[in-house]
């Protein structure tokens, strides 16, 4: 049964540094507060394993969590470059990253594997892609009834899958739904599972068929209105735009990016005072 | 009919290229504008799939993100992204795979992954996303981007996702299912792949524009059909729906959504 | 794009003489109705695939339109055996059935594998297990990170698979809910897929992340009210479990088979007439 | 304490066997009607998922299908079948494996496909379903059937669901991760592995129960532990449980739902 935890206790208790990390939502419920935690109870050296690794991830290499990225697509969606990540992987800053590179269908694939309790995942992909010349574990396996040769790769499982959803009930069933993306493959792929909710309720009221995660099979559910911010929450709240185009100037610097992250994230107590002071930061701008 | 810009003339020739009823896996960016152009005007009833889980989607604006919720809302389904990879890609449900790029060669292949060496870059690009498969299993490709010097390569540093491979037929050869790609739209011209050596030559040139113009911004020794089209046009009805389109993508986000 | 037909018209045009079929439902939706059309159009040397062949697959091996059986599990579930696939298991009558069989596990693999456009499926399957002696078809594949064994399977491609679903709007786009089964797999791995729906409706209102079959990846979809009889179809009837006690002396013998299928179904022009009849049989047996 | 059947005495002894929280991969038939009854009496938490795909089903009547829709009714969730075989079941997240069998032998293999020879059987049997894998990854598998000559047999036929295997550490050189059978309840007496051989011995008889009646009802020189315990009689509550739970399930099906 999954405790019903603040965030930061959840953070501390089942994150380790040197862990294997998958935060996942693809562009939809992308579990931001989570990373905030990470830096805030600086984390290091975590192998960070994510599709797209966004914001959220260039926040965290930035701020020196992280030795390895496992990922399939990185950049800030709709504006550009993730200028953290290109400084770490391009100049070793703040600490050199190791990059371990796949394709989407590939990582998805991954973490089915990883879900299934499988070593390995079965794909047609790769023939013809350098990929496989820069990742040497992209692999194949030969069809025992037809011959054919497809491609086969590790399965993803993560020490910890952090994943942001609507809503829980109180005894820690989670119930998404819109874009799933591969957040209940990440989570049941994962040895231990914290989710972040929008809110928790007496009754999902899921239908029947519904993506819910019983609470059996996860460690921790966290109450934190607004998590997945800048990304939405589907029935809560909408992409922040603005804040994709914004956060290009603040990460294009190291200078600017520090500044940030020690006034935002680590000058902050937790996710509720970071939302405040970045409220009132868009409230003095508009003035 | 009214003045229009390249980039217009690039979107509805690209959008004219989907068929009705055709399924088609569509990329963020231009991919997705000229995709949803062609849903609302010639092929209303092309079917959108976006890798981040929606089928049949019919977004009123463009979507920024390639899992905006707008895109959830309007779609017949919604399935996780694994399964758009799995039963829909993979299982050979796609007609036509609708890329972008950062870079294109000769032959179709396309490069978003680096500039430069790999462990040194000179730029280093987001990476494969969806596209390797999308280029391996649809069952046709369309490649629409700005055409230029940098982007249209004699050489690309990094195969991310195959096109024509080395040309002729290497993408047999490969065992990919799908035909690879059929043309390559851009703001100047038109590209199909010759027959026999599969290398993409001038098909058709957008109104206005020169040979010179192409061979300018092309960094291979670009070649011409010898029945080389004139573009049509861009109509009012097509004029008009872009136009609509942003206008309301605009209003929705204080952005067109061509970006990247 | 799917086409609305009667059930007797897409019978005739998807299904040949000699097809693999798949009629899948695991116990929810099971498509009967179909089942009977295929007796009545008379096909023939059908290798029909269920994971759990049911009174469904009796009646077609019985009424002699089987010549394999590929499964996982055949009885008559709740009540006993299936005495018409083991009379011509085990006797040969009305002709020989070869069987080809798995676990359930295997079956349902094959058919993601199938829908996944995949030769084979992996899993962790038979260690210890006699199956593979008697099916050559349970073969293994090594992971190449971890070396480990596991079983691959090859995948279910049908030429055709039916399903039964509860509702379809007017352009053929399907929506079913409650227990799922392996249908939208099988419906996805075949080359040809008929759906038989409880009614077809204005719009589906399908909740967002429904399982919805698009219209275009299915080729006929037949209005057949009771279709799933004497399963059952959530939100419409319950489980007849007296049928499937009736069932047992029915085709015990193959004298009353006969009688009844000759009665029964190719003496009834379609499903409505089927129902009607055993609507009166039933009366009467209550007056 | 009323008196009560042989029937009752078996499904009470298996329902305790079923911690509270544990997660059950329920059989249909007795290992159905066993779990719910734990899940009625002493294990309230425990999560029952059947093999058509509902998670955490808590029926109010016994399914006489493993698939009936009282089942999706009162589940936290339903999934497709090949997810529960998957994500569930092979992910590694079953606690239990509640099987019955027709035949097993001392090692606690099972036989639910043929006996005699598989190509000229001399009885068919439905096959293997989902027990072969559930067998196979559950953490530790318990099995429920009647005892007698003709099901629990010297030598299987045909070994559909491995248990113990050959014995011994068998079981781990096939690489199987679960620990497989850790009991098996009969209406005569409980069974369990034998520490080192993992050969089935009696640990418990039920009252009333001879150790000859077991010898007899035995294929096999059953042999019988050391410290020999008498299973506690059914409690009032037990009973009264079982009892309503089978009348419910008369009314609502007509049948008590406890064949095959």
């Amino acid at each position: 049964m999954a405790d019903l935890l603040s965030l930061s206790e959840a953070v501390q208790r089942f994150v380790n540094d040197g862990d294997t990390v998958a935060l996942e939502g693809f562009t939809h419920l992308i579990p931001t507060a989570a990373g905030h935690e990470l830096i805030r109870q600086g984390k290091r050296d975590l192998t960070l394993v994510r599709m797209t690794p966004d914001l959220v991830y260039d926040l965290l290499i930035g701020a020196g969590c992280a030795k390895k990225l496992i990922f399939s697509w990185g950049g800030n969606p709709g504006v550009g470059s993730l200028h953290r990540l290109r400084d770490a992987v391009e100049r070793g800053w703040p600490q050199p990253l190791e990059i371990e590179e796949h394709s989407h269908a590939d990582l998805a694939n991954a973490y089915v594997a990883g879900a299934s309790g499988l070593p390995f995942a079965v794909l047609r992909a790769y023939a013809g892609s350098d990929l496989p010349k820069v990742n040497p574990l992209l692999r194949s396996v030969t069809c025992p009834f037809t011959g054919e040769v497809l491609a086969a790769v590790p399965s993803v499982r993560p020490d910890v899958t952090v994943i942001h959803a609507q809503k829980a009930d109180r005894k820690g069933n989670v119930l998404l739904w819109g874009i799933l993306g591969v957040q209940k493959e990440a989570a049941l792929a994962a040895r231990r599972c914290i989710v972040t909710v929008e809110e928790i309720v007496d009754d999902l009221a899921a239908p029947m068929n519904a993506c819910v995660l019983p609470s059996w099979a996860i460690r921790a559910v966290c109450e934190v209105p607004g998590g997945a911010h800048p990304s939405y929450a589907h029935g809560y709240y909408e992409r922040d735009n603005r804040f994709y185009q914004a956060w290009d100037p603040i990460a294009r610097e190291r200078e600017t990016f520090v500044a940030w992250v020690d006034d935002y994230i680590r000058g902050t107590r937790d996710y509720a005072e970071f939302q405040q002071k970045l409220a009132q930061a868009n409230a003095a701008e508009a003035r | 009919m009214s003045a229009y810009t390249t980039s217009e003339m690039m979107t509805v020739a690209a959008a004219r290229r989907l068929q009705n009823g055709a399924v088609c896996f569509v990329g963020i960016g231009l991919p997705s504008k000229a995709a949803n152009l062609a849903r609302l005007t010639s092929s209303p009833d092309v079917v959108l799939i976006y890798e981040s889980g929606p089928i049949g989607a019919k977004p009123e604006v463009l979507p920024l993100s390639i899992g905006d919720g707008e895109l959830a809302e309007t779609a017949d389904t919604v399935v996780p992204t694994a399964e758009i990879f799995r039963y829909w890609l993979q299982g050979g449900r796609i007609d036509v795979g609708f890329l972008g790029a950062a870079q294109v060669d000769k032959f179709g292949n396309i490069n978003t992954t680096v500039i430069g060496d790999y462990h040194q870059p000179k730029v280093r690009l987001p990476g494969a996303g969806g596209a390797p498969e999308i280029a391996g299993s649809a069952k046709e490709v369309l490649i629409i981007l700005k055409q230029s010097h940098r982007t249209f390569v004699d050489k690309l540093a990094f195969i991310t996702s195959v096109g024509h491979g080395e040309g002729g037929d290497h993408r047999r050869q490969l065992g990919l299912p799908g035909k690879g790609p059929v043309a390559i739209i851009t703001d100047l011209c038109i590209m199909e792949p010759e027959a026999g050596s599969n290398e993409f030559v001038v098909t058709s040139l957008h109104p206005g524009i020169t040979r010179e113009q192409v061979v300018e911004n092309t960094g291979w020794a670009i070649r011409f059909a010898d029945r080389l089209a004139v573009t049509a046009e861009p109509n009012e009805t097509e004029l008009g729906a872009l136009r609509a389109l942003e206008a309301r993508t605009a209003a929705a986000h204080g952005q067109k959504g061509d970006d990247q």
